[in-house]
Parts: structure tokens; C-alpha cells; sequence
């Protein structure tokens, strides 16, 4: 099943990384690099720098020795890409895009509309969703953004199933009609856009709407819109993801609190010299880091049924 | 993984597919396959199979054991009816004004402290015979519903907020508005979820979303699943494969078993072609091992509660023989191809979505096999099972490990009453992912 | 330090149950029954019938036998007591309870208002925590329930620290005048009554205001009132609590399930007679039931300063 | 626990009082006790504490390292003047607007994905030793960010959203309005768990809040306490007892140690009397122990970091001498009321908050002697030890056995900007409790 298409792609998967392939260089958690591979480039980074040549024809999560440590070279993946983009905008992050899809009904084949397109996350994970014979529109009123996310696209091998529009949706509507299956938005002013998202929508086959509000006021404004506009079943979502560390528990018994003190284990070792039995430490989950984000939006989402004939 | 199934393309409703249905504002929502001259049944409205043959799939007005496409304008138009009159109530009756704490503004009108609770039912003057006939008469829900706020003593004096939730409560249980529609992964996400979570490991839809795309999931991936799910993880890799790639399914005994949401999403020819099923056994013993009984595995089938199959059971011996010979054929070819998949290195993520199985005992027998860079996302409804995943993958070479948790919640948004809904479907697990590395 | 008060109270300490004592009969987890001890009644309840003159003499927290079955008699506390309350309207429960209390500053020697009085459970929570030197003044427009409340308060020894008056606080304000600790609302206008509880609250201490409000839209207005009346420090907050079941937790190697599926232990005990291994059974804990509350209200509150001479 | 503290009824600062500081829309809130010519310090900002003595608890203006008292009346002004000009400038600018992706309503104006990014420090013309030179010449917080905004090369070029964000952040940063307020539970709570949660256990204000309440304490009841949080839990124990019933405080070594919650709440000697210290060693012992060592003890008590028990030991020494015999005789009799209130059944309630001691091994000294229908409430920020306090408790007779765990967000209301934060600290733990019962 090892495929072997000659332009570089994030849906390609030769086992050996190639000139022009985009890696995701892993540093250390929370620092990773995408970078294109080319010859006669060096990456530099924490660990010192690292030539291009020394990555090609390595396996993909290969372990590669910098100047001044090692690090991990890592297949692209939507997730990997959302967490490493550059950013030029506020970003959505994994946990909404995975919803966002879902709620979109999102799969191969399916014609999505999306604006605004800012830094490109949602993007991605749709064109590499609706791949390799659905397509993505992506809308943006920045021409910059628009196009540098088409020269991403163009990199990463999904040029063939996206298409990006400078337009304003609130004003101008969609650049399809009456063909998407899914209409994304993340605009300031939802309600401006949600007639065009009807307009948009496939009359014979129907589709779904996603939008994506911070405010609880543009929420209401949309939801009315929805409904004046004949979206049904309309629902409206908060997901807030909590991350969680595994940590080395220490229960003590009070009399050993009484001896030495709450001194965490580590310290401990120092104190009673050998004594520290291990089997009193399980593994155990905590809430951290202990500041989290608690809200990225609303997902309000809704269908509109296929139109009798 | 045989069954017959319409082109999921086709627009129009046809005998022998997998269908949702709902009511509007229902709290159900089932899934059906509608045969010729069947009844279907959904939270007390009762229609023929046959009446939405043909049709387009989408909403539906039910009366006399038939249903019959209507246009969603009208409903619209009904539901925008139904939120006008206790607004209008309201500026007529100085008696409900008064009720209502003596608020200045009209428009905010919740006390929760100066709701009553006295039981409804002494209350309806309406009675249920009374109701029942006039539903055998064919009268609509509307009227039915216009019927019973009139026979209501209390009405009256009740606060707008418990007069419209009332209306609401009335209106969800005699409406005759019914949604007909195609299987997607999220309505089948949640139906289930609602319907018997147990069996879905507490599975929501939100965290399968997210299983999805930390797994990276799309076409031409190759992907390793076991799962206790009832077959929903598999049927979402399924579909985001879109018929290139492969999903390599573990499974007990003979033949895939108690996977309904593979079944119920009426995938074509090409959609299929990925699914690789995988005998547990072979798994275990690193390789294919021989069928023992070939009658013994069409009866196995039969656990599974599909009747397509056990049909086919009862049909000529002799045909049967040819066509269980031709699928076993079929299945040692895609076990054999899931089997090169699983310990050949060619599986670009694993997928664990356990409910009684130890996820490491999993991760024992396939990780070692893993192509370097996979993706490793393992779910389960207990915490600690998780933890001890992480204590077993970070010590291979795993990097980027993240657990997580979700909290979903869902808002209603209605004018002056905006809130989070006061009581929902909590249940949830935990999701493990991180991805697999090798020093050369 | 043990108590012997001659009026039954919740406030009172003696080892065993006098007549005239409030006692919460625990028939099964969620099932609990406030009852009055008086000689010659008897209670009738899910596990049969019990004479009154058992109880009497009784240790708190004793099991008594009822005629088919066994009950706990336990000690009332707040807590108690907002589970088992006759309901006369929705209330509020023990989560926002603490946390109201604790949002209040609230102790002994505390002058409280709230509105509206309800079914008495937040009054009752308050009440025990002013005592015995403060007093809550709690209002309700509807004269039957603040007459029900203060016969529960005198029954529950509580009469000397609490006053209920019968009254709109939106329109004519409150009982006391510029004497208050604290205010709690909890009306359907919360943003009328707020100019009162500024006049409520003493000049001299400041104090603190807290509303509760299910909607939005009323917190939104409530916090414009609060800040044109003076008050500082607004802040809105959300108490979502869960509740978690412990269960033995049954994890199957594949080769188990392979031989037997996905059977929980209990039905295995049949199956393998004898051979399960209780030490591959873990405690664990679930959130259960499935369903469960997931938003009651909002809790605002915010600060008086005292004013300046 | 000797600590002379003003009465709590005084309505005007008082030197040695311990205070909480805070700024306007600040971050941090700090507790201090003001001593004579301390220097205080909060986010940058400095005045002396003699400046505060003799004034009422309130809001303070600071310039010039002193501070001086406020009307909130004209804080109010202010902070209505600070919102007025975003609205203004956004009509009067066509440059806004238009950046505003277009939106016809100009009240609404959050585009998540119409935010640059743009390093702010490098648009800023107004250098920060221009800043800072303002600030030495006692230019008010007020017109330095009037200034700033003016600066700022970007201003103009901004969405509403972050024009707003960025007057804020600007604000707060240059604010020199201070709240000086008497210490509550609640802001103790508050300020411990945003500076050092670990060192708290994670417990939050509210998690707090609900332990009191499970463990229903209020005026004359006996609650043993042991606990790993700075004197929080017992401190709050304390208050709520009113000076009548007793809070017996386990704790290591021949003193208390380690509860500033306790210090700094300014306690009268009524509310103090309720504070029974009990040295762990005389619980594991089951009964009281002589002292071992006078001096030791008085060294011991430098741990704390008390500053006045220092003090006190460097002065004369036979004053010493009888001052130490008379506390060391007061110590020795709470302990032995505390020790009888927890071996001879006596006690109502038991909070167990523990950072690293496992609860299992307290239940299993005290549990036994506690007075039967007493509550028993635990906290842990570890979820599975709570989990093996149950399996504990529910194989003796504990009765009502409940888990719960609790989410506490902080709403931003805004017109038309109303969400929940966008982050917070969201560490906690779990409560487990329940009720013990007799058999007879």
C-alpha cells in the first residue's frame, strides 16, 4: 500500500523523506519547526543547527543529531500543522478543528466553503478532509492571507483541491452557489454572511453550517439569521478541553510527615539516603499547566434540508 | 461486510437503506433500516416504511400511518407561531403580569424561585382518552397541542417561563414533524451515545471528532483500529478514508461482530474496500491461522443481529456453500492484507477505543510494529487506564504525549433566556495520543 | 463542650434525640426524610413504619429498625436539609450554596438580606452561619412562604437570628437600611433591586451584593446596575459541579475477551466458576449518573466600600 | 498563636494589621502586614504604609509613595471615561472601520482571525524610560496611558477588539488606584491559590467553600482539621465557629507551623480560643506527651517565619522564661481539650485537606473516635486518593458517601462582548464525603 507520487504532499507516504518534502521538526514539546526540505539549507534551532542534506532519505520520525542535540523529524499531519503553522492570525486550534469537521460532516468528496481563512489551520484540516476529489473555498478579505496560504497549499501538495478567494462573504457571498455540502464561518458579523451560506448550499443535496463566535451576542444574532434563513436543527456548543499531566504521587503516612516534612520525593532521596522505597510512588493525573484556556468560541451549527422540487 | 447497499449518492429515499429518524425537538433519534412494509416507530408516532420511499430525504409530516414530505418554510413558519402567543398572552393578562414578581421588564421573566411545582397532571382537564381520540380522528399536533393549553386550569396563572416551557413540552410530545435522514458518523455518534452510552465506552461525539484528527485520519492512510465502540471508530476511519488506504479492524471470534455503525452507514463498493477485518486469534498468534468451520462462522454471524445474513443461512444449500466460499475467500484476503499492515510497519496510526480491554496489552502486540512517525490515540472512559499507557509508551519512544479531557456543553440560545442547558449527558472519557519515534 | 440547650435546634449538640427534635431519617441515598419527633406519631416510609417514641433517646447517626427494613437517623445540617426540604419552589443546592456563603463573607455576627425567600434552603444555610449574634433578613412576595419558613426556624431553634418579611425588594426595597453585611439576590429583575441593596448595606462596614440569575441577559443588566449604584470588583462566575460514582474497574486481557468477550466480572463469576482474579479488579471512579445538572445559575457579586466621612 | 491583633470591628487602619493589596483591575492581590514605615509594594507600584494608618479600609490613590483615599464615585467616572473613547474614535474613523472586516454593525467587532500579530513593543514610540521619567514626575496612571495611546503606531490600525484590549492592558499596567482591604476567607483564598497553588494543594476558594458547607460548620461545633494548606482550611474553620465549639488543628513538630491563613486573618482572642493545636506525634501516641525541650520549642516557632515570636525570643531572657512557661501551659491545655475532643467521641465534623499525607492513614487514627452522625469530608487534588478514602470508608459504616468535583468560570459581561474567560487557573482537587453511623 506504499505510495509513491512524485510531487512532495501531505497525503503522500513514502517511508523515506525527499527533497521538498515539508518535516515537522520536533525540538522539545511545544517547539516544533515546520520546515521544506532543500538541499543546501541548515536549520538552526535550540539545539543548534542541522543540515538539509542530513535529512534526506532519513525515515520519517527519525531520531537526527543537531550541533547541540538531537532531535525528531516528524511526518506533517493537520494536527502537527496547526500547532506549528506560522501564525498570522488568531488560530483555531486542534480540539475545535476536529468538532468543526465533524459538525460539517466533513469527508472525502465534500465541497466546503470557509472564511475567514487567516492563518490556515482550519484549512488544512478540511483540504486534507474533502481530499482527493472534494475541494475546499476558502475566503478571506487579506489578499496576503489568501495567498500565502495558496503557496502553502502549493508546497504541501494540496493545490489540486483548494481554492482560495479574496472576497468579503458578509457582503459579496460565497465563490460557489448551490454547490458546497458545509459552510465554515469565522467572521465578526455571522449573520451578514448566513444567507449567502444558504446561497451557497447545494439545493438538491443540502448541507451543513459551522460557525464560530467568541461573544454570546454574536451567537444570538446568528441563530436568528439561521432560522430566518431556513437552517433547521440549530444547535449551539461550547467545548472547553482540559490538558492533564501524569505526575509521581507520594503518599505519606503522618508519621513519616511528622519525621521529614512534606519534602517531595526527589528531595527526600537526599535525607534517608537510600531509604526512599519506591512502591509508596504511583503514577496519577493532574490538571496542569494550572492556567489553561477555558474558551476559544461557540460552534453554533445547523442544516438546511434539500429543497423539494 | 457484504450487505447490499444503495450509492450513498442517491438523493431519493430507497428500500433497504439505514435511515435516521427523528422528531423535530425530539429527545430520540433512531436508526432504522427501512424494509418494504415496515412500521416505524419513533417516541409514539407511527408511520409505514413505504409512504417515504421515493422521496427525498428530509422532513416529514406524519398522519394516518403515512408520511408526507412538507417544506421546512411551513415550519418555520409554525415554530415562530408558537413562540408568538405567549408573548401576546402576556401584554393581554394583567393576572399573569402580576405573577410575574411584578417585573417591570416584560421581556425577563424567569424567577426560578417563584416557579411552583404542583403536579400537571391533576391540573389538564383534557384527559388522555380524550387525547388519543381525537389523535385517531387525525387531528394535528398544533391542534392537539391549542386543545390541551386551553383544558390547562393553570395555564393562566403560570409564569411566562413556565408557560412556554409548557407550550414546548406539549408541542415536543404531539408534534407530528418528523426528520428522515442519512446516517452521517455524528448522528450516529449521538444516537447511540443517548440510546446506551455502556456499550459505546462514553464515547461522545466531540471526543471521536477529536480521535479523528489527533490520529490524522484521512485518505490513503493506513490505520490499525481495536475498538469496543460498537464499530463507531471504525466506521468514521471508514469514511475518511474515502476508499484508498486501509483499516485494519480486530475483532473476536470468526467474522467482524456487534459493529452496527459500519452497517448503518449504507457505504458503497469502494468505501468497503478499505475495511480489513483481523481475527483476534491471528493477532495473538502474529499470523493468519486457518478457518476451523465454515458452518460454525455463518453461524457466528448471526450475534451480530443481522438479518440480511441469516437469510442467507436459510437459502439453498448449495448457493450458499459457493457464496460462503467466496466470502471467506474475500476475508482471508483482507485479513491477510490487514495482518501485513499490522506487522510489516505499515500502519501509519493506531487507534485504541477500548471499554474492558487493557489498552497495553494492545500496544504490546502491535506498537513494535508501528511505521516510525504513527500516530498513537488511545480512548477509554477510566482516567487510570490511560495513565498506565502513558507510564508503558513513555518509556518506548514516544514523544508529544498528551492526555486530555473535554468538557461539551450546549447552550440555549433563545431571546432573554440564554443559558447553558441545565442538564445534559455528562458521561465522557479520556484521550490518550502521542507519536512514535526510533533513534535510526 | 457538650451542649444542653433546653429548645430543640439546629444549633444544639446533645448526644441523643429529645422530643422536639428535627431529624433526618436516611432511608436510602436520595431518599431522606425530615421529620419532627413527637410521642404518638409514627413515620410511614419505603421500609415500613416507625414509631417516633423509638427514636426518642437515641444516639445521633444510630440505625434503627423500621418494620421492613433499617434507617439512620442523622443530625439535620444545611446540607441535610437542603436535600430533604419540603419544595415549595426550585432551590438552590449545596454547591452554590457554599459558594454563595463564602461569595457573602459570611459568619457569625453577619447582617444578610435575601430575596426571594423560596423554599428556605439558601435561609436555612445562612442562617446557621450568622448565628449567633447575626441576623438574616430574608423577603419573599409571596406570604405563604415566608410564613412557612418561619415556622421551619422556629421549629429548627433559628427564630433569635432571622426575620422574614413579606415584600417586593424590587420596588420597595429592603427591611433594613444601612445596616447590612451582605445582600443575596435571587429575582427575576435583578437589576431593579440593586439600587435598594446599595441603601441596604452599612455606609460605615461596606458590604458585599451577590444575584443569582439563570440567563444572561439578566447577568448582563445586573452587572450595569451594580456598577451605576457604586459597586466595584463585578465579577460573574459559573459552578458546575460533578458527580462521580466509584466502580470496580474489570481490565480484560485481549486473550480474555477473545475467550469470553466483553462481559462485565459478575456475569464471568457464572462463567468461569471460581477462576476470576479479584486482584485484576481496580477501584475507579466514573462520572455517573450520565446525565447530570449542568448549569443552575450565575453567580454575580461585587463590593460596597465603605464611604468615606 | 499569640499574635496581638487589633480587633476585627475597627473600621480604620491600624499598624500591625495584615491587609490585602490589590490594584484596580489588577492581577495579583498581596497580603502584608503593615508595619510602621514598611515600604509596600503591589505590581510595581509603591507607597509607604504609615500613609494608610488612621484610614478607612477602601480604595486609595497612589502618588508620590503615599497613598491617599478615594471616592469610588470618581473611580466610576473613569472607568466609564476609558470605554467612551474606543466607541468615539471607531466613528469618527473611516480607517477603522473599514479595517473592521467591513461589519455594519459597528458594535460588534471581534474577528478572532482579523487580529495581527504584530510584536507591540517595536510600535510603540513613547520609550519606556519616557515612561518611566513621567512616572518619577507624578504624571497619574490616567494620562500615561493617554500618552501611550497616542504613541502607539498601530493604534489607529487596529480592530475595536484590540484597540480596547490594548487601552486596557495599558491601563492596568499604569493604574495607581489600590485597594487596601480587611483580609476575608475568600480573598485569603483567592490570593494563595493565584501565588502558590502547590503549596495550597490546588485548593480553590470555591472547592474551599463546599467543604465548609459538607462539613456543616458553624457556631459551637468540634471539627478536627488536618490539612496541608497554609492554615487555610483551619482558619476558615475558625471563622465560622464564632468563638464557640473547637477547631482542633493537627499539626508537626512541638507548635503550629506554616499557617499564615491563620495569622493574617487579624483573629480576636474569642475566635481564637477555638483553635486547638494538637501535635501529630500525640496522635499517633493517643495521648498527650510532655515537651521535650522549652528552647527548642521556642526555636521551632521561628519556622513560621512569624517575625514578632523572633523578636520575642531576643529579648530578655527571664521575661523569656515566664512568657514561654505561660504559652507553653496555655499550649498544653488546647491540646489536651484537643486530644479529649478527638479520642473521646466528641467531635462532629472531620476535614481532612491533604497535599501529600495520605488521608487513609488519619481516617484510620481518628475515624473510630468520632462522634457518630459526624461528616467527614476529604480533599485531594489526587482524584485516586479519594477513590481509595471511599473503598476505606464505605467497608466501615459511612453513609451518603458522595465524589465531586466542581468547575468555577469566570464570565466577561461586556455589551456585546460577553464570553466566558479565555483562560484562567483552572487546578483544583476533588471533595469525598460522608456521614458515619452506628449500629447502635
Amino acid at each position: 500500500m506504499t505510495l509513491a507520487p512524485t510531487e512532495p504532499s501531505f497525503l503522500a507516504y513514502n517511508e523515506r523523506i525527499q527533497e521538498g518534502d515539508t518535516v515537522i521538526v520536533y525540538v522539545t514539546y511545544g517547539q516544533m519547526v515546520p520546515t521544506v526540505v532543500k538541499r543546501g539549507q541548515t536549520l538552526m534551532m535550540k539545539y543548534g543547527a542541522l543540515r538539509h542534506e542530513f535529512i534526506i532519505g532519513k525515515k520519517w520520525g527519525q531520531r537526527l543529531s543537531a550541533t547541540a542535540g538531537y532531535v525528531y523529524i516528524l511526518r506533517p499531519s493537520s494536527d502537527l500543522w496547526t500547532r506549528s503553522l506560522p501564525r498570522r492570525t488568531q488560530i483555531l486550534y486542534t480540539a475545535d478543528c476536529a468538532l468543526i469537521l465533524s459538525l460539517l460532516d466533513a469527508k472525502p468528496g465534500s465541497v466546503i466553503c470557509e472564511s475567514g481563512t487567516g492563518s490556515g489551520s482550519l484549512s488544512h484540516a478540511i483540504a486534507l478532509t474533502v481530499a482527493p476529489n472534494g475541494h475546499l473555498y476558502t475566503h478571506d478579505i487579506d489578499e496576503t492571507r489568501t495567498s500565502k496560504v495558496l503557496e502553502e497549499f502549493k508546497t504541501h501538495g494540496l493545490s489540486s483541491v483548494t481554492t482560495a478567494v479574496v472576497r468579503n462573504v458578509c457582503t459579496s457571498g460565497f465563490h460557489v452557489e448551490n454547490d458546497a455540502d458545509g459552510v465554515f464561518l469565522d467572521v465578526p458579523a455571522p449573520w451578514e454572511a448566513i444567507q449567502f451560506a444558504a446561497k451557497s448550499i447545494s439545493r438538491k443535496r443540502g448541507g451543513r453550517l459551522v460557525s464560530f463566535s467568541p461573544c454570546l451576542e454574536q451567537v444570538q444574532r446568528a441563530c436568528l439569521a439561521m432560522s430566518a434563513a431556513g437552517f433547521i436543527s440549530i444547535e449551539t456548543i461550547e467545548l472547553v478541553p482540559e490538558q492533564k499531566k501524569i505526575v509521581n504521587q507520594h503518599r505519606q503516612t503522618l508519621e513519616e510527615f511528622e519525621e521529614i516534612g512534606d519534602a517531595y520525593p526527589k528531595e527526600r532521596k537526599r535525607n534517608a539516603e537510600g531509604e526512599v522505597k519506591e512502591d509508596s510512588r504511583v503514577s496519577t493525573a493532574i490538571v496542569f499547566p494550572y492556567s489553561q484556556p477555558t474558551h476559544t468560541g461557540y460552534l453554533t451549527h445547523a442544516t438546511l434540508l434539500p429543497v423539494l422540487e | 461486510m457484504e450487505v447490499e447497499s444503495p450509492p450513498s449518492t442517491t438523493s431519493l429515499i430507497q428500500a433497504g437503506e439505514y435511515l435516521i429518524v427523528q422528531k423535530i425537538d425530539g429527545e430520540q433519534s433512531r436508526i432504522v433500516r427501512f424494509t418494504p412494509k415496515q412500521k416505524i416507530l419513533i417516541e409514539k408516532l407511527k408511520f409505514t416504511s413505504d409512504s417515504a420511499f421515493g422521496k427525498p430525504h428530509g422532513l416529514f409530516e406524519v398522519s394516518n400511518n403515512q408520511c408526507f414530505p412538507m417544506s421546512v418554510d411551513r415550519l418555520i413558519e409554525e415554530l415562530q407561531l408558537q413562540e408568538a402567543p405567549v408573548a401576546t398572552t402576556l401584554l393581554d393578562s394583567e393576572v399573569v403580569l402580576s405573577e410575574i414578581v411584578e417585573a417591570s421588564d416584560p421581556r425577563v421573566v424567569i424567577a426560578p424561585s417563584a416557579l411552583k411545582l404542583e403536579p400537571e397532571q391533576k391540573r389538564q382537564k383534557l384527559e388522555m382518552d380524550a387525547v388519543l381520540e381525537m389523535k385517531k380522528q387525525g387531528v394535528s399536533g398544533q391542534e392537539v397541542v391549542a386543545k390541551l393549553v386551553e383544558g390547562s386550569a393553570s395555564f393562566q396563572t403560570r409564569t411566562v417561563f413556565s408557560q412556554s416551557k409548557y407550550i414546548k413540552r406539549k408541542a415536543k410530545k404531539h408534534s407530528d414533524r418528523v426528520l428522515i435522514l442519512r446516517p452521517t458518523i455524528r448522528l450516529l455518534a449521538k444516537a447511540y451515545y443517548l440510546k446506551d452510552p455502556d456499550r459505546l465506552a462514553m464515547l461522545r461525539a466531540d471526543q471521536l471528532a477529536l480521535i479523528l484528527q489527533m490520529a490524522g485520519v484521512h485518505h490513503g492512510k493506513n490505520v490499525l483500529v481495536f475498538e469496543q465502540t460498537l464499530g463507531l471508530i471504525t466506521s468514521a476511519v471508514m469514511e475518511r478514508l474515502g476508499g484508498k488506504g486501509a483499516c485494519v479492524h480486530f475483532h473476536r471470534g470468526a467474522v467482524a461482530q456487534s459493529i452496527p455503525c459500519v452497517h448503518s452507514m449504507n457505504y458503497n463498493e469502494s468505501t468497503l474496500s478499505t475495511f480489513l477485518p483481523v481475527r483476534i486469534k491471528c493477532l495473538l498468534a502474529g499470523k493468519q491461522l486457518p478457518y476451523e468451520n465454515n458452518r460454525k462462522a455463518c453461524n457466528e454471524e448471526e450475534e451480530n443481529g443481522d438479518k440480511i445474513k441469516e437469510v442467507k443461512c436459510e437459502e439453498n444449500v448449495e448457493d450458499q456453500d459457493l457464496e460462503a466460499l467466496a466470502r471467506r475467500n474475500d476475508r482471508l484476503d483482507r485479513e491477510r492484507r490487514g495482518l501485513e499492515m499490522t506487522f510489516e510497519g505499515k500502519a501509519h496510526a493506531l487507534i485504541i477505543g477500548s471499554r474492558t480491554v487493557d489498552p497495553v496489552n494492545v500496544l504490546e502486540l502491535v506498537y513494535p510494529t508501528l511505521a516510525p512517525s504513527a500516530s498513537i490515540v488511545i480512548y477509554s472512559p477510566h482516567q487510570n487506564t490511560l495513565v498506565s499507557c502513558y507510564d508503558w509508551l513513555s518509556k518506548r519512544q514516544t514523544i508529544n504525549l498528551v492526555l486530555t479531557d473535554q468538557m461539551c456543553r450546549v447552550m440555549q440560545v433563545l431571546p432573554d433566556r440564554t443559558h447553558p442547558l441545565m442538564a445534559q449527558h455528562v458521561a465522557g472519557g479520556h484521550v490518550l495520543s502521542g507519536i512514535k519515534v526510533v533513534d535510526q
